[in-house]
């Protein structure tokens, strides 16, 4: 639990880390209305797609920073030498950027679902479907990042969005599900299965990857 | 009876792109030994510590380690987080406030720098809180990647000092040093 | 002993003798079979009833396709086996896939984009596999310039493996579900389960293509690979040698 | 199956369809592309490796 308390402890003193890409989140909301004229209609059918693309970028934007800090000043070389599970510690960092980021990125993001839908129902829907695929967007934008540590996030976020396609895609069908009324928690056990494979391997490859780096 | 070693290195040769760095060395350590690995710059000493260490993979060779109570790693980044003050940096560090680190802050004259964020301080005296961890480490060998960088004469005098004392208290260290640092210490040259 | 097996057989100095000795056989062969196919191809097969003569660019767009695909395919495989058993050989051919790679998955767009104006009246449909075949070319350019942004050689070859090999996973579900997301492309004229759509005197010359075509990129890889071999083992004695 | 589809070189290079469009156009500048993109890969490798082995002399 030591590893919980010290990555608080360096995030409490590092909020552009993490209210950052918050704010960057409720800017990008905020700021997309004024691109389309004042038709609710219009608002509502730009909404959910402007939502999962804010999200990925939120996200991408959050993981920059996860390993090159420690990388840089050398604290990573240190638990790899005194950790014995380099990969669990993996996780709970990116659990920690999850609790951090994506929760109140998704509870934000639902707050506007309903400020646009108004419908309580669709808010309280998408909520959950948030809180799945910003944890997945992060976990991948993680294991993009480390692949591309010390060379900046413009090649990690190349070579990940390929890999987050799929994801947008059963988004997108997932607003058609709730829109329709249909199978809406189908979806929700297929990102939950995708994401119970997601938060075990991408870790263990981060962890291989990263000593790869530090060789 | 078989000598007991705690880290015995066999042939070790490492290449980067192709090109060799060093090849076919070998030593032991044992307990209560010390050894000086010297080069010249670009000879691959931070990379022998590394593949000690484990964190490199030789290209050719083995190490085997025998260690209880594991090593201590100081290397060139010093792990401190520059945002941060002295004090958060330590228990990052897992290192207690008590007693004996108020004694050795004030013998290496860092006494009054606890609420300091890390990065208003010079190279030298982070350096120094790096050594702390050194200082206070209850691991069995040391290894220390040119340790004396920065430091002014009385933390020299101080860390060789240390490094007596550690010796003689049956611990082992490997440390990489431009410096002749005052320690019995073996030496393996990279150069040839 | 597997291990061994392999390291022998394939050290890039036995690779690079085998392949010269190889290579003019399979570019005069395979270059005379494309061209043979093509030929007829284009003026000896009849003319398609709904398409009229523009089908006849499948010829040239379904072996690119195809061997962008399996060129992946073929990555995955040597990066696998130099994760597993550290074969720099593999590693070597993994780079040097990726640019040609890249080449056949560029005619493949760019020879659909042309071919569905006349089909579809428009140059750009958001199409299933259009869409998975643009973004299969924007990986292959991801794995180049993550390879290339690194100095240490070493640690690029693992890395570029690492991606290559969770890409290969994703581009089936990339696939599945960009076709589940919409889907206007004429299905597969071939596949293995089902008889074939198109008339054989049409399917003949496909095929005879498609080998052709096959043998011309493995030229390329041979010619692309040698290129990386020799400049990554530059150092070595044999390459002066060879050279 | 060995019947030309055309009766003259013309008729060839505008490939006019039943349907009355002249597909020759797109039919020949897929033809050129993917023939283009052949050669200038093929060269572009063998003088890579030309230039290559002149430095490694």
């Amino acid at each position: 639990m030591n590893i919980l308390y010290f990555e608080l402890l360096k995030l409490r003193k590092k909020s552009r880390g993490w209210l950052g890409p918050i704010l960057v989140f409720i800017l990008i909301m905020t700021a997309f209305p004024l691109t389309v004229e004042f038709l609710n209609e219009d608002l509502e059918q730009a909404f959910f797609s402007i939502l999962w693309i804010a999200v990925l970028l939120v996200m991408m934007l959050a993981t920059e920073d996860i390993f090159l800090e420690d990388y840089n000043d050398g604290s990573l070389e240190q638990l790899v030498i005194h950790t014995e599970s380099l990969s669990f510690v993996i996780g709970v960092k990116i659990l920690i950027y999850w609790a951090l980021i994506g929760i109140p990125v998704s509870l934000i993001g639902s707050i506007y679902c309903l400020g646009i839908t108004s419908s309580f129902e669709m808010a309280l829907l998408i909520f959950p479907v948030l809180l799945i695929s910003s944890y997945i967007f992060l976990n991948l934008f993680c294991f993009g990042n480390s692949l591309t540590l010390t060379k900046g996030s413009v090649l990690g976020t190349l070579i990940t969005m390929p890999l987050l396609l799929p994801l947008l895609v059963v988004l997108g069908k997932v607003v058609i599900a709730i829109n329709l009324g249909l199978n809406y928690f189908d979806f929700l056990i297929l990102l939950l299965g995708v994401l119970s494979i997601i938060i075990v391997i991408i870790p263990l490859i981060i962890s291989f990857v990263i000593r790869a780096h530090l060789e | 009876m078989t000598m007991t070693y705690l880290i015995k290195a066999e042939n070790l040769s490492y290449k980067i792109n192709e090109k060799k760095l060093f090849q076919n060395i070998s030593f032991e350590v044992n307990s209560n030994s010390a050894i000086h690995i010297t080069g010249s710059n670009g000879s691959g000493k931070t990379t022998l510590l590394r593949i000690i260490l484990g964190i490199s993979k030789p290209t050719r060779g083995t190490v085997e380690t025998n260690l209880t109570s594991g090593m201590c790693y100081l290397g060139h980044k010093n792990a401190l987080k520059q945002y941060l003050t002295v004090e958060d940096n330590l228990i990052l560090q897992s290192i207690q406030h008590n007693k004996a680190l108020d004694t050795l802050l004030k013998d290496i004259d860092l006494y009054d720098k606890l609420d300091v964020v890390v990065s208003n301080l010079s190279f030298g005296q982070q350096k120094k809180i790096a050594l702390l961890k050194v200082f206070l480490n209850e691991s069995e060998l040391l290894v220390l990647d040119e340790p004396c960088v920065g430091l002014d004469g009385k933390a020299q005098n101080f860390l060789t000092s240390f490094l007596q004392e550690e010796l003689a208290k049956n611990k082992s260290i490997i440390f990489s040093s431009h410096i002749n640092l005052n320690l019995d210490a073996k030496s393996i040259n990279l150069d040839n | 002993m597997i291990k061994k097996f392999i390291h022998q057989f394939a050290s890039p100095k036995t690779y690079l003798k085998q392949v010269d000795r190889a290579y003019s056989y399979i570019f005069f062969t395979s270059l005379s079979i494309y061209l043979i196919a093509i030929f007829w191809g284009l003026f000896l097969t009849p003319e398609d009833f709904v398409q009229g003569h523009s089908y006849r660019i499948i010829y040239l767009h379904v072996p690119a396709s195809f061997i962008s695909q399996s060129l992946y395919l073929g990555m995955a495989f040597a990066s696998a086996i130099f994760l597993i058993w550290k074969v720099k050989l593999s590693a070597y051919l993994v780079r040097s896939i990726a640019p040609i790679g890249a080449m056949t998955t560029f005619i493949a767009l760019v020879s659909g984009s042309i071919w569905g104006i006349p089909t579809w009246g428009t140059w750009w449909a958001w199409d299933a596999r259009i869409i998975s075949t643009l973004i299969l070319f924007i990986m292959y350019l991801g794995l180049i310039s993550l390879h290339d942004s690194f100095t240490n050689n070493e640690k690029a070859d693992k890395f570029l493996a690492i991606l290559v090999l969770v890409g290969s996973v994703n581009i089936p579900i990339i696939k599945m579900s960009v076709e589940w997301w919409s889907t206007l492309h004429q299905s597969a004229s071939i596949t293995i389960t089902q008889k074939p759509a198109i008339d054989p005197s049409m399917l003949y010359p496909l095929f005879a293509s498609a080998i052709g075509f096959t043998g011309l990129v493995v030229c390329l890889v041979i010619l692309s690979s040698k290129f990386h071999i020799l400049d990554r083992e530059r150092n070595k004695s044999w390459v002066k040698d060879y050279v | 199956m060995f019947n030309f589809a055309f009766s003259s070189m013309s008729e060839a290079i505008l490939m006019e369809s039943q349907n009355g469009q002249n597909h020759g156009i797109y039919v020949w500048s897929v033809f050129l592309i993917v023939f283009g993109a052949l050669i200038l890969t093929f060269i572009i490798y063998k003088n890579k490796i030309r230039n290559l082995s002149k430095k490694i002399k």
